[in-house]
């Protein structure tokens, strides 16, 4: 840094006098407007860099081959002026950029993203339809008992998945009748759905939409009623001017929600991998299913895991970029004086 | 197309009552004014009609229907809302065919619509802005327009105008009026403008604390106002008000004398405490119009503050030895408010005797404030038309 | 109706049909009838879903398996108030207990109550301070802010195993590059990390704030970008500086979507269980889930009534929060 | 015998009969079979034509393989629901001898003794390795729900070349078959682990998981007679009436002796042995933490499961060596009954049935098919599955599989001294204890007395 | 508290140029009233004074800072924003105490300030209402009452009073007069009502497309405006437009002449194309000012429509053979629009005489619109004050 900064020096020497520094800071004292900015890009940085480094990692070891995974420190020696130091970031072990290659020929593994994707896409539009009715209904509508409806709703999420699956798992098996809880009365026998994608979506839809339901009312309680009461004067029903206007402008929100559901239900693990009764792609097993097939019963192929991750992860990326544009600000201006 | 009636209608918020004991009947085709003071209820009634707030009492009637609990798309009206209220996320055209979308509208007479109304708004290259984009009073044009493309039975205007300027105003007056004659819809308009309520509305209805104080044809609200409150409220600047009483010879206040025949007029009696009222325009300099002087004791004056108007100036003046002070909203009881043609030779602080146009002079009873006589001339004839007591606050 | 089909209400009349009329019915229902109108299709499912599992699960919480598990017998509350006496702590993985059976630090890090708490009070304070950093980072315009936005958020879309996966692998005994540089600074136990309650729980806290700061962060970025700039215009004219529009301003108004991310987040965090058993297993780090999968296999009966106590405790845990957010004023 | 008495023999022919007659209507049986999830998924086609060819099943019986969940306890899991709600499909399991014992408590599985014919009842019980054939029978009524498919169970590797660059020579002194003392065995290690330029003289597994308490721990402990519940005859029950032995001089000397190698901590008993050859990553290691460093050329000694073999061979060639587990105390000198001398931990498949299962008689021809020799030999060879029983280890075709075939002479010794694990209804709560006080005592959280003093009141705890 | 300069300040949008090369010099304490028609650029002109947008090109300057990069916070400046723009989670007292609150303002102090503006803006009740239980009238005096409990340097008010009453806008716009004697604070104010810019303005700046047409005296727009533009826009009812030419005897124009001496007046030569220009109040009946009359041809109308307007009515007059039509919003060429005093008898359709004021009659270039001269009698002495050139376009 210091030697390039004193030529700067030299090549305007009617600069004032001090370091680059100096003037930076001389700079910054006059305009806060940089040191803003400047201290925004450390952060960002900062951010970016903790984020992304176990990504990093990943890589890393999906592109070190199996055999030499676990033995041997991943942080090179390197030579430092003649003085042996390790290098402070972890390293590929090796060049084995088949394990993308080989994640798809031990198991049909874009079969299982496309059971993910198909539950994950068939889930948050389920989940985003009753959400969104329900989250009018909280977030614009006053009527009794909506405070503990709501309470009871978020109730649902306190309980750890397995609470839910023995039962529902009995009751998707077609064999037996459900019956009134606490008696042995039957009431009818449901149709059988394990190893059909409505076995899974149907328990993620329930408990993916307490969340959404949340997000939901928070976002359309915040739109301004002068805009659906616009919107119904103009004709449309109440639930016309839900999808007209409420929604749209409610973007961040709604995207937000199904991000949020899209991803949950695509690395959803424990329900789908009871519902699917094996680990096939043909039995709806999803995603996390296909990963875990890089075990047996004494070695876990971490870095076919880890490449399978990395590709599993891709369309979530996209999905991200893609439906952040709908995250963007200003939805509401220019829309009222008030 | 339709007759729209209120009855009883009532709208209290939790610690406000907004709306109280509404009665109004407008005709089919007919286009009423809402005037009144900021927050005495006019949006919240244009409200209950759109159907967008449900009274708290009362019912609304459009056409022959009870729509008090009939959802807004039902009733066909038309809203331009006080806060515009455009839809942030579509573009102007798109706003402006919101309404004939969901009427499934065949897609040429949508654009042939939506292009006549931006064109009477004049906003016709304007169409792929988005709300923010746009100007204030351009917002404003939108929403008119937005209301305008459709053909409904009713029209509710909050102060559509609020934001134009004076010429776009005029004009936007005008094509309002043509629309309402070409499809005799009826309106509801709320303005704070008066030449807008004086020149657009077949009846102004004045209301004040949720309360209608008086509908009527504008230039009677203006000329015979039905009680002291749409006297001050009606008319740029206000009426002057004056106490006084009734003696045997006439009028008396502090200041004056008018001469007055109570015997002439019913309902007024001698000791009786009025508020005399007279509006600025029929205050003269007595130079000017000597004719109309009447009473033992001339309304002497010292001019105070001057404010040309371009077309008129308006003059405050200070009767009695009250303090020189700055221009007041309205005239206080030592205090009138003169308006004279830009012509005249006036000076300020200058001492002079004014008099006032009795055929246009009010009497007020000063306790229920409810209006006793318009004029105090006595008619030739003892029940003229110009001294008829006030029986128009049906 | 008159034959003049110039007007809407013509328009309107020639429009009938089933589907009009019962959109009409419908429309003029009162608020409240309404609500629980759009409110039917979460009821039915998750009655379905939920509810009647949920009543299932109480049912079996009321039985327990017998020693050999081949039979049940109802034995009422015994679950719930063994599992308060203590006597639940046998069928826990391994010396993991379900209160602390003293106040020494061993026996808190082998107490899932205590330990599940100290997670989620932890990471999710974490989790909501670094995600609203991140938040307000990629509020900002630059250029790449869709790049940067998505980097920072597919933490969140790493399955629960991978993220298991890495740390576990960060901390490998032989591979693991970060227990020397770590250990030294004194955070971690030098060997046999991941067995090491303190440090594996560090280790879990670090990677679930790893992944779900990005879930806050999205979050409260939805909130950030829902305000309405013409608000920060007139704070700004009347002379805020950048700290007290946020004070001011943004806080206030994204305070709604924090509190429902804190309150997720909890009632997440709280339910800890995969990250465990990819990273350390429940013998080292108990968690009430750990306890209520454990048990899940063998012992029905317990495991069902670990999983209502546990839902129980989250929530007096998330009615604190409302109660708290409720104070402040949402 | 025993198999045979469990009454229903005449049953079990008689469903050969109509066996028979279903085939002969023509219409293929399709038989589900949940299965190794790997193999099931690289050779499923494999398996299915020797099935046929090999194991001579009826054309028409058609076998489909499912694929269980790789970690054994979420198949257990996947299995246990199964039964439970009635399923009828998978026809028949591959079940671990781990936890085939509370599917039989339970009630949940096909007693083969009913469906299985006298002729193949007689072959496991007189052919089959009977302590591995032991997990899948009923402690009470002493019947068969599971036929042995393949058992696993470990052996010590190591690096015939440096051992002898060392200076030992163990071709002489018959190291392959002939089990040592853990004392030799440590010097061996210990002066072969000065000598060689490698990071480790010893790798094997002793994280806080099953492996450890089923089989580490339990080699190395009964090896020196030790014993978690008195003995050999007390491993399947009845819980509650059992000793809890694991407070007892035996295992606690083990739990030492695993601290000399790791730290070479010094004890009184344990002068003459050597340490500090091992690293304390054991503690984190499991199967395959503890091969890479192995295979990749890093460690002299190690503990593995076959499978192993087949990966070390292949990296080591003939320099690969392979012995029994050593121990500390014989036989005859063992504290507890059925323990000491070299034990290797026994791991393993069964073969059951699903007793909800549509073509329970489809199901035993399938049991039959894999039961014959050919199968089990082709099951070696491809997969590295040992057979059940111990005549096919001496067998030609075994000795010529590569590289499997080279150690079968080890394999075999420790196959004839297995020790199961202790697999009860509480098994599984047990275990988790008993893995983490061994790992905490080698970790030197706390004495090994103490931690297994307080393991001691852990499983009387559980054990009511 | 500070002058303020605007130097070649230009904002273009995409495709439109907001604010055109704009100067402006606004004096220290000074009272600048910015009027145009919509979309003519006033907001983005404050918002670039405050700070909220960013000029394309020029300078602001205020004070003797140049602050065309400063953020808002540091220009001293308090606005009151068209779209009003409450803080939708903070009630009435805190919406108004926020600029207070951001300055650390002790308790006791905000506390009287809030209840000082609260006072002036008549909501003394209100301070615990939250915005959205408000009426739009009530929320623009929030607005306004949040401007002015700061004393800033400069005061920007975009149509502060647009959604209040006339009575309230009165008192409004007393207050605000008063407030800036007292703090002689500057200030700039946007307004579309033509009364609240002539009684308040020291100045009146005129846009229109961004660009500024003429800065002067409230008096000196009306009487004297720069150019057709100006002269059209300011005065309501507009002005009136007859197409001429400048003859040797004086003007001629298609149904009247009018005695002009060219020779009197600089800049203006026979045979020029002239718009003839005259306000509604300065056309008179002949009858009633015969005085007036000038010209060969008297101005001969039809009247047309009748607007009473209350203190005056407005009457359309047709000139020639126009046909009838309906009022319209600017007189056209065939076009007069005349205001008379109520009281003067007078029908529709009614054939009649008018006469011009000629004192107040303008001249514009037809070509350029620049005004030519103010009045066309010819000056007693040569350069008399009614009949100088506009010389007023600085
Ligand atoms: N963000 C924007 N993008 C594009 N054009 C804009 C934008 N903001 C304003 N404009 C345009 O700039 C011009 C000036 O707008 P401005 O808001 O200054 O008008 P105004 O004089 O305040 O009008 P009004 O009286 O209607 O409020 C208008 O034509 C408007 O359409
Ligand atoms: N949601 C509400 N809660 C409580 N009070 C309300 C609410 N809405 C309106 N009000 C009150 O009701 C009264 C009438 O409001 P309304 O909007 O009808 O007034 P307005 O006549 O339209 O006034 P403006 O001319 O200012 O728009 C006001 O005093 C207002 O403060
Ligand atoms: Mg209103
Ligand atoms: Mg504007």
């Amino acid at each position: 840094m210091a030697t390039p900064d004193r030529r700067d020096d030299r090549v305007e020497p009617d600069e004032t006098e001090g370091g680059p520094l100096e003037r930076w800071t001389q700079r910054a004292m006059q305009n806060p407007e940089r040191v803003y900015r400047a201290l925004f890009y450390v952060v960002m940085i900062f951010f970016m860099v903790t984020t992304l480094f176990p990504f990093y990692w990943l890589l890393v070891l999906a592109l070190t081959p199996q055999s030499r995974l676990l033995q041997g420190s991943f942080l090179p020696q390197i030579d430092l002026f003649g003085a042996a130091a390790e290098f402070p970031l972890p390293v590929a072990k090796g060049f084995n950029p088949a394990a993308f290659v080989s994640v798809f020929e031990q198991v049909p593994f874009h079969l299982f993203m496309l059971n993910s994707f198909a539950l994950a896409v068939t889930t948050t539009v389920i989940v985003l339809v009753i959400a969104s009715l329900a989250g009018y209904a909280f977030g614009r509508l006053d009527f009794p008992g909506r405070g503990a409806l709501m309470l009871g709703i978020l109730a649902i999420s306190y309980f750890p998945p397995a609470a839910f699956v023995i039962p529902l798992f009995e009751a998707f098996t077609g064999n037996v009748p459900i019956t009134i809880p606490f008696t042995e009365i039957p009431l009818f026998t449901p149709p059988r759905l394990l190893n059909t994608p409505g076995s899974m979506v149907i328990p993620f839809s329930a408990l993916f939409l307490p969340l959404s339901i949340f997000i939901l009312t928070t976002f359309y309680a915040q739109i301004p009623d002068g805009l659906e009461d616009a919107a119904r004067v103009e004709g449309t029903t109440r639930i016309g001017a839900l999808f007209r206007v409420i929604i749209p402008l409610s973007a961040p929100g709604v995207a937000t929600a199904a991000i949020l559901t899209f991803i949950a239900v695509y690395n959803e693990y424990f329900f789908s991998t009871i519902m699917a009764t094996s680990f096939a792609a043909g039995n709806w097993s999803p995603l996390v299913g296909g990963i875990l097939s890089y075990q047996t019963q004494y070695t876990t192929q971490f870095n076919l895991m880890a490449a399978a991750s990395i590709v599993g992860v891709l369309p979530v990326v996209l999905l991200v970029v893609v439906a952040q544009e709908r995250i963007v600000s200003g939805l509401t201006a220019g829309a009222l004086k008030e | 197309m339709a007759r729209l009636k209120l009855e009883h209608v009532t709208k209290r918020y939790e610690d406000v009552t907004a709306v109280d004991d509404m009665n109004l009947d407008i005709d089919d085709g007919e286009f009423v004014c809402l005037v009144g003071p900021s927050g005495c209820g006019k949006s919240t009634t244009m409200e209950m009609v759109a159907g967008l707030t449900t009274p708290s009492g009362g019912t609304v009637t459009i056409g022959d229907r009870d729509v008090t609990n009939l959802p807004p798309k039902d009733r066909g009206v038309a809203m331009v809302f006080q806060n515009i209220a455009l839809f942030p996320h579509m573009d102007v055209y798109d706003n402006i065919s919101f309404g004939l979308r969901l009427r499934d509208y065949p897609r040429e007479e949508i654009d042939r619509r939506v292009e006549h109304a931006a064109d009477i708004v004049q906003l016709e290259g304007m169409l792929d802005r988005m709300p923010d984009e746009m100007s204030g009073g351009q917002r404003q044009r939108v929403a008119i327009a937005r209301a305008i493309v459709r053909e409904p039975d009713v029209f509710l205007m909050d102060e559509p105008l609020a934001n134009l300027d004076a010429k776009l105003r005029v004009h936007m007056r005008t094509e309002l009026q043509r629309l309402h004659k070409e499809l005799d819809t009826t309106i509801i308009y709320v303005t704070h403008d008066q030449a807008e309520a004086m020149t657009m509305a077949d009846r102004i209805a004045v209301l004040d604390a949720g309360k209608l104080q008086q509908i009527d044809p504008p230039l009677v609200c203006y000329n015979e106002p039905a009680n002291l409150f749409v006297a001050g409220f009606i008319g740029s600047p206000s009426m002057n008000f004056v106490d006084g009483t009734v003696t045997e010879s006439g009028l008396e206040s502090e200041y004056f004398d008018l001469e007055f025949d109570h015997a002439a007029f019913q309902g007024v009696g001698v000791g009786d405490a009025v508020t005399i009222g007279v509006r600025p325009e029929d205050v003269y300099p007595a130079s000017e119009a000597a004719s109309l002087a009447s009473g033992s004791r001339p309304i002497e004056v010292i001019t105070d503050v001057l404010e040309p108007m371009g077309d008129e100036i308006f003059t405050y003046l200070l009767m009695g030895e009250g303090e020189t002070s700055m221009a007041q909203e309205a005239a206080t009881n030592d205090q009138l408010l003169m308006s004279i043609d830009p012509n005249t030779d006036i000076t300020e602080d200058q001492e002079m005797d004014v008099v006032l146009d009795r055929r246009n002079v009010h009497l007020f009873d000063a306790a229920s404030g409810q209006a006793l006589t318009h004029g105090i001339v006595s008619p030739p004839d003892a029940d003229g038309a110009a001294g008829s007591p006030a029986e128009t606050d049906d | 109706m008159t034959p003049e089909p110039a007007t809407e209400s013509g328009r309107e009349s020639r429009r009938t049909g089933p589907l009009v009329t019962l959109t009409r019915r419908v429309e003029n229902l009162s608020d409240t009838q309404y609500a629980y109108l759009l409110l039917s299709p979460v009821f039915v499912l998750l009655g379905i879903v939920a509810l009647y599992p949920l009543l299932r699960t109480f049912e079996l919480s009321l039985f327990e398996t017998s020693i050999n598990q081949a039979s049940q017998t109802f034995v009422g509350f015994d679950n719930y108030v063994e599992l308060f006496t203590g006597e639940k702590d046998r069928w826990l993985p391994g010396t993991s207990t379900f209160l602390p059976t003293s106040l020494t630090f061993d026996a808190m890090i082998s107490s899932a109550l205590v330990v599940t708490l100290l997670f989620a009070v932890v990471a999710v304070s974490f989790e909501t301070v670094i995600g609203l950093g991140q938040a307000l980072v990629l509020d900002q315009d630059f250029p790449g802010r869709r790049w940067v936005r998505a980097a920072i958020i597919i933490p969140w879309a790493v399955p629960i195993v991978i993220q298991g996966m890495i740390f576990f692998l960060m901390f490998h005994p032989e591979i693991g590059f970060l227990v020397q540089p770590l250990a030294d600074l004194g955070l971690l136990a030098e060997r046999n990390t991941l067995n090491d309650p303190a440090s594996a729980l560090f280790i879990i806290t670090v990677a679930d704030i790893w992944k779900t700061s990005a879930f806050m962060a999205l979050l409260i970025l939805a909130g950030l970008q829902s305000i309405d700039r013409n608000l920060y215009d007139v704070a700004k004219v009347a002379g805020a500086t950048r700290w007290q529009q946020f004070k001011l301003i943004t806080f206030p108004l994204i305070l709604p979507t924090i509190g429902i991310a804190v309150l997720f987040r909890t009632v997440q965090a709280m339910r800890i269980y995969g990250l465990i058993d990819a990273v350390a297993g429940c013998e080292v780090v108990p968690s009430l889930s750990c306890m209520v999968v454990t048990t899940f296999l063998t012992r029905q009966g317990t495991s069902a009534a670990i999983a209502f106590v546990t839902a129980a405790i989250i929530g007096v845990a998330v009615t604190a929060i409302i109660y708290q957010q409720y104070k402040e004023g949402i | 015998s025993e198999l045979l008495g469990g009454g229903n023999g005449g049953g079990g022919g008689g469903t050969n009969g109509t066996q028979t007659g279903d085939a002969g209507g023509g219409e293929a049986t399709t038989v589900t079979w949940g299965f190794d999830a790997t193999v099931a998924q690289d050779h499923a086609d494999e398996i299915s034509t020797a099935l046929h060819e090999e194991g001579g099943l009826a054309d028409d019986v058609e076998v489909q393989f499912e694929q269980g969940q790789p970690d054994t306890g979420e198949r257990r899991a996947n299995y246990n629901r199964l039964l439970n709600a009635g399923e009828a499909t998978p026809d028949m399991f591959m079940m671990d001898n781990g936890w085939v014992n509370i599917f039989i408590q339970r009630g949940q599985i096909q007693n083969l003794s009913e469906l299985l014919s006298d002729e193949q009842l007689t072959t496991i019980d007189e052919e089959y390795f009977s302590g591995f054939t032991e997990t899948a029978i009923d402690p009470e009524s002493g019947d068969l729900f599971g036929v042995p498919l393949y058992p696993d169970y470990p052996t010590m590797l190591y690096r015939k070349d440096l051992v002898e660059a060392a200076g030992y020579s163990p071709e002489e002194n018959n190291w392959a078959t002939e089990p040592i003392t853990w004392e030799e065995w440590s010097n061996v290690a210990a002066d072969t682990y000065d000598n060689a330029d490698v990071e480790y003289g010893f790798t094997t597994q002793w994280d806080i998981y099953e492996g450890t308490a089923c089989c580490t721990f339990n080699e190395v402990m009964s090896s020196w007679g030790g014993a978690y519940f008195g003995g050999r005859d007390n491993l399947f029950g009845p819980v509650g009436e059992r000793p809890i032995t694991v407070n007892s001089e035996p295992v606690i000397q083990s739990l030492n002796m695993m601290r000399k190698f790791v730290h070479d901590e010094d004890f009184e008993n344990l002068q003459g042995y050597g340490g500090g050859f091992t690293t304390s990553n054991i503690l984190g290691w499991i199967e395959d933490g503890s091969l890479a460093p192995f295979t990749n050329g890093n460690a002299i000694f190690h503990r593995n499961w076959p499978y192993a073999i087949n990966a070390a061979a292949s990296e080591f060639g003939d320099d690969l060596g392979t012995m029994p587990i050593p121990y500390a105390v014989p036989e005859n000198e063992a504290q507890f009954q059925g323990t000491g001398g070299t034990t290797s931990a026994l791991g393993g498949w069964h073969i059951t049935a699903n007793p909800n299962s549509q073509n329970l008689d489809a199901v035993a021809q399938v049991i039959d098919a894999s039961m014959q020799e050919e199968f089990q030999l082709f099951l070696l060879e491809t997969e590295g599955w040992l057979p059940p029983r111990s005549e096919l280890f001496n067998s030609e075709t075994a000795a010529n599989v590569d590289p499997m075939g080279n150690y079968m002479n080890t394999l075999q010794v420790a196959g004839e001294n297995t020790m199961a694990r202790p697999v009860t209804a509480v098994w599984s709560d047990e275990s988790s204890a008993i893995a983490e006080q061994a790992n905490a005592a080698v970790n030197q959280d706390l004495s090994s007395a103490d931690a297994m003093a307080q393991l001691e009141s852990t499983l009387e705890n559980i054990e009511g």
